[in-house]
């Protein structure tokens, strides 16, 4: 399935969506410079965003084709580069870069930033710092669909990301299995940017991959070129119809790339620039709007919504930067009930 | 009221709470044949599968699903069979279960009870032997219970469920079988602990199965006529600071009693707090029981700083 | 005598063990391009894939391998990146390298080093940022060091490829850019602290990035007058009581400061163990510091009984 | 491949390594009684092996096929159902009955009991009380092997036993892909004895199986009649020559069945009797004497070599009664070297 067969106006809404995720990442970058130690480069005190950032620009095509088919009432896990996915679920955009500037006003009152992004309020129940942990949760966020099936939703599903280097640790086979044993409402998606920080995922993966150790264990599942969104979109509605209608989880397998670094200050000097070279080529945004020229909308209509997305950031970049930080006595807030207050 | 084992009073405890409930689930290894030990008996036919959910061997999908769960409206016990198993699952327990509300901001709660088995059990050697409370008591987020005798383990299970927070609940293997009676209605309070028996010469404080080697300890005592004291914490975390301190100002001595390995148990926590408060010569300093937030204020609000050592040092010098 | 990072420390002291040791491999994500932190800097070049492996995110097996090489033949340092991945590995780490050479009776043995990296660092918050020294200490079988220095990073790392123990190694994250001199012959002995200040006031004791807090504190307390004895415990299991307890007859006055939580960290146990020393109306009683034995005659000699609480009790009452 | 295929002295020593551990497990069954509480059984003081003992009558036809192709240089780590596999690799028979007894003369001094049975002078690296806990212990030990290639035997393997119901934890799926990612001479059984505990796998279990799974990862994969021991033999011939060969790690998937409860002690009153009536029908030691019979052994013969081994586990056992239990001090040598004597 390709981009060709879905209709212009819904092409053009997922080309917002992949615009908002872009220029989110950018402005994030351009806020993190210094904002960690790591890759041999010094923290500064002058980042607005501080500590790990893991970028997802390249990848918008998956989160914005996937997240298309989903409502408030499905849930959705993510991973330490999560910002995509949170917004493509529907999350306010200020509130996420409120919370990566650690503010007060962001999503989780600056106690978590970029790897802790979570909107329970759409069904984003969470970024995940460690590598391959969002996966069980959505196993018992699909399970407890089931189970309260009488609770509102019974056609609402699980949907979860996590990337290539994910699918060599154990919890992923386990949900896998736990998935199709139990026939929950559940959709794995392996966004497949073929680095696992620092390593080529390819010769640290056996096998035919996720489609294959998926199928393995009794999933229906797909693959799909992940920087065409039409090809994402229209993959991941069939699965998520069938998924709706009960039959059992499935997984979409998007192939995709990593424009950037592993982590924002990571200038990925290891990597072959000729392979970023020719991943440039495929810029997810690049081929939508294209197509969507082609289709006949104007370039400066196409041009205008990335304008829009860019004003829309810059505003959330300067409400954050003027947010209040949280009170201090917040580190000692919200973390347990019984024995609040006794840190000792 | 009734006799009934340690293992049955957690079933029945169960029973009541997953009627009372209908968001509670039970999830584990061989639940629906009632449990290896029996603490599931009856809950499958009573409940139904899609209640007392049979999983796989899959340790950490277990307690991860089970924080899933817990995100979306229910209110998971995991059943680990042994704190040995809960090895495999550290990661959904420390980092997902335990910090999750916090991290998040308050927007999610895990009142998940994770039962994970503690003790020395007939020759089962090193991997089904090991008392690791003290790992939880570690851990911001966590509340830990270990309760001695079925009435508690009764009480315990059910205040846990209710309590909204995630629980390390530790069971002993070795007091499944014990009997006592139970009375349904009485209620537990978590952080309370008992006082087993009554004395003024000395201070026993213990919990889980060695709470009765204590109390045989202290009848043997007595039979030489010192009185002890016998504190049963029940709850590891928050402990019952109160109950020790009193009962140790009244008896001058005290002894803390535990299965687990004793370096660095959860009874150096106990001696080392008793220590500081009546010894003006001795402090510790270690980041505050919180994770650790994001924002830079928040980070640093937990942290130890030369600022606060030196403070600290001052106050020990009295100057 | 070479001035460098403590990164680069490691990097040096893995790169002299590995050449003069083919038995040594290195293994864990990333390592190839030489770690996230350059501590594994210029060692695949060095050395080639089959000893410096890259290996896939699959924590668990890294561990569960490493132990499979230290069986037969290999010493195995293991990278986990950040302790909070190593909660991935922990029946690996626990049930497996710690337990091995006992339950198998002295036929295994385990020389592998565990890199975890502990701490705060900037901003990753609640799950990169964890000091879980202490769970390590609790366990018998395992060495458990803190370097915090570049020196000791050097020396320490050395010492632990070599001890032949299961060793838990915590370096941590904001000193990986710590400058400082090192003398690549100098030795370490596991088991020693270093005293990092003399003073006749005060014993600071500590460990990793809190040794730097605690002399800025000492610094602070200098100007006014009040001189503080700081010991970097360097090793946390077994760690050095005869340099604390000197230390602390001299002072009269003991703090310990360290980067973890305090309520069941080690400081617990270091404050316990003086307090049970200095004041005969406290003490603890856990199982020996040793895994459980299958034999009945091993399973009971490590436990506490009746008859250990009540012999305790009339030790502390003098009678 | 099957029985028909193997010569006559191939299969007659099969069946004489199998009549060991029959006559090993009825032994040690009868000694255990009483032993452990669970399954609502109390815990006498009078039963010689205490703890947790798993059995593994009814199997004996795998270990003995597969281990038939193995040396001493070659690794193996078992389960905690592993008598079958440590005799089948080499150990004394006695050694391990006296470890059942807890005695200072059995393989580990009294230290591990059944549980932690091992043999290293056999290349037997360990039983396992976690499940699926030796799957990477034997990816470690044949990468070990690789490595150390000129350290004499350049050949040799690494062989996994686990069974059906540790396919579901994370460790066995990253150790497929690890194994094949490396290309390790690591040969994987799973001994199907289709039950986990007190729970049938299969409906725990989502696709395929074990075969399948291995496949997913790029390893080559076979299903035999595990209680056929010639089936397992031929197979795990083939098999392994390949390992020795350098072309990489294989699974064998034997499919067998669970005579006994869980432990020794449980009863499994959950199971229907009817499932253990016919598989008592396919005793692969019944099947095995019976082919010994139509190539031409005599019944007095075969009956013979059942009686040998319960004769040499009769003397095993009295001599293991009469052992001696190990020092108490033994509680407290062979935990660690640095810090040894330091307890509290
Ligand atoms: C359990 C665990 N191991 C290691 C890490 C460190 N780590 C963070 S991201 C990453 C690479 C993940 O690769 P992939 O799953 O492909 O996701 P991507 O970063 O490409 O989006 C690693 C190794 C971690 N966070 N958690
Ligand atoms: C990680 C872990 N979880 C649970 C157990 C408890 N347990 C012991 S054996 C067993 C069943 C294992 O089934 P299978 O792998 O098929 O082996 P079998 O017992 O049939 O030989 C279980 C659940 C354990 N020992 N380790
Ligand atoms: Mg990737
Ligand atoms: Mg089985």
């Amino acid at each position: 399935m390709s981009q060709s067969n879905i209709p212009l106006s819904h092409l053009r809404a997922l080309y917002a969506m992949m615009c908002r995720i872009r220029a989110f990442e950018d402005a994030a970058e351009i806020a993190s410079k210094g904002g960690v130690a790591a890759f041999g480069q010094a923290a500064g005190s002058t980042a607005h965003v501080r500590g790990p950032l893991h970028l997802s620009t390249g990848q918008e095509a998956v989160p914005a084709g996937v997240c298309a088919h989903l409502r408030p009432a499905d849930y959705m896990t993510s991973t330490h580069r999560g910002h995509g996915h949170t917004l493509a679920k529907g999350a306010d955009l200020a509130g996420m870069m409120h919370e990566l500037f650690g503010k007060a006003t962001g999503f989780c009152g600056g106690r978590g930033g970029s790897m802790h992004i979570a909107d329970f309020s759409v069904g984003m129940l969470g970024a995940n710092g460690v590598v391959a942990a969002g996966i069980p949760i959505a196993v018992g966020a699909a399970q407890s669909i089931k189970i309260r099936a009488s609770h509102g939703n019974p056609d609402a599903i699980a949907v979860t990301f996590f990337g290539d280097g994910a699918i060599n640790r154990g919890p992923f086979a386990e949900s896998l299995n736990w998935a199709a044993a139990f026939k929950l409402p559940l959709l794995f998606v392996c966004e497949d940017n073929q680095w696992s920080a620092t390593t080529k995922t390819g010769a640290m993966s056996a096998g035919e991959g996720a489609a294959a150790r998926a199928r393995a264990h009794g999933l229906v599942a797909e693959t799909v070129d992940g920087n065409d969104v039409g090809a994402v979109s229209e993959t991941a509605r069939a699965l998520i119809a069938d998924i709706r209608q009960g039959k059992g989880p499935a997984l979409l397998h998007a192939r995709t790339y990593r424009f950037k670094g592993h982590v924002s200050v990571d200038p990925a000097a290891y990597r072959d620039p000729k392979e970023l070279e020719a991943a440039l080529e495929h810029d997810p945004l690049v081929l939508a709007a294209r197509k969507l020229i082609q289709l006949g909308i104007n370039v400066a209509d196409v041009d205008s919504i990335m304008q829009a997305a860019r004003e829309e950031v810059a505003a959330a970049v300067a409400s954050a930067d003027g947010a209040a930080w949280p009170d201090d006595a917040a580190a000692f807030t919200e973390i347990q009930s019984m024995g609040a207050g006794q840190w000792l | 009221m009734a006799v009934m084992t340690y293992a049955a009073a957690a079933a029945s405890a169960l029973n009541d709470a997953m009627r009372a409930d209908p968001a509670i689930v039970a999830l584990g290894e061989d639940l629906g044949r009632g449990g290896i030990f029996g603490q599931y008996a009856g809950l499958l036919a009573a409940f139904g599968p899609e209640r007392v959910i049979d999983t796989p061997i899959s340790e950490a999908t277990i307690v991860g699903a089970a924080v899933g769960m817990a995100l979306t409206g229910l209110k998971p016990v995991v059943e680990m069979r042994v704190i040995d198993f809960a090895l495999c699952a550290m990661d959904e327990i420390v980092n997902q279960a335990a910090k999750n509300r916090f991290m998040f901001g308050g927007q999610g709660r895990v009142p998940a009870v994770i039962r994970m088995p503690i003790g020395v059990w007939t020759s089962s050697a090193a991997q089904h032997s090991q008392s690791l409370e003290s790992w939880f008591a570690h851990v911001p987020g966590l509340v830990v219970l270990a309760p001695a005798t079925p009435q508690d383990n009764h009480a315990l299970l059910k205040a846990a469920i209710a309590c909204g927070d995630p629980v390390a609940y530790f069971e002993h293997k070795e007091l499944w079988p014990l009997q006592g009676e139970v009375d349904a209605d009485q209620r537990t309070e978590i952080g309370k602990a008992a006082i087993r028996r009554v004395g003024s010469d000395i201070t026993i404080v213990s919990w889980s199965k060695a709470v009765h080697w204590s109390l045989e300890a202290a009848e043997a005592l007595a039979a030489e006529g010192i009185q002890a004291e016998m504190i049963d914490l029940r709850t590891i975390w928050p402990w019952d600071r109160d109950a020790v301190f009193a009962s140790a100002a009244k008896t001058g001595h005290v002894l803390i009693a535990h299965e687990a390995v004793q370096a660095a148990g959860f009874g150096a926590e106990i001696a080392a707090t008793l220590a500081e408060a009546g010894n003006a010569k001795l402090a510790r300093l270690g980041a505050k029981r919180a994770p650790v937030g994001y924002a830079p204020n928040l980070e640093a609000a937990v942290r130890v700083t030369p600022a606060v050592i030196a403070a600290k040092a001052r106050a020990l010098l009295g100057r």
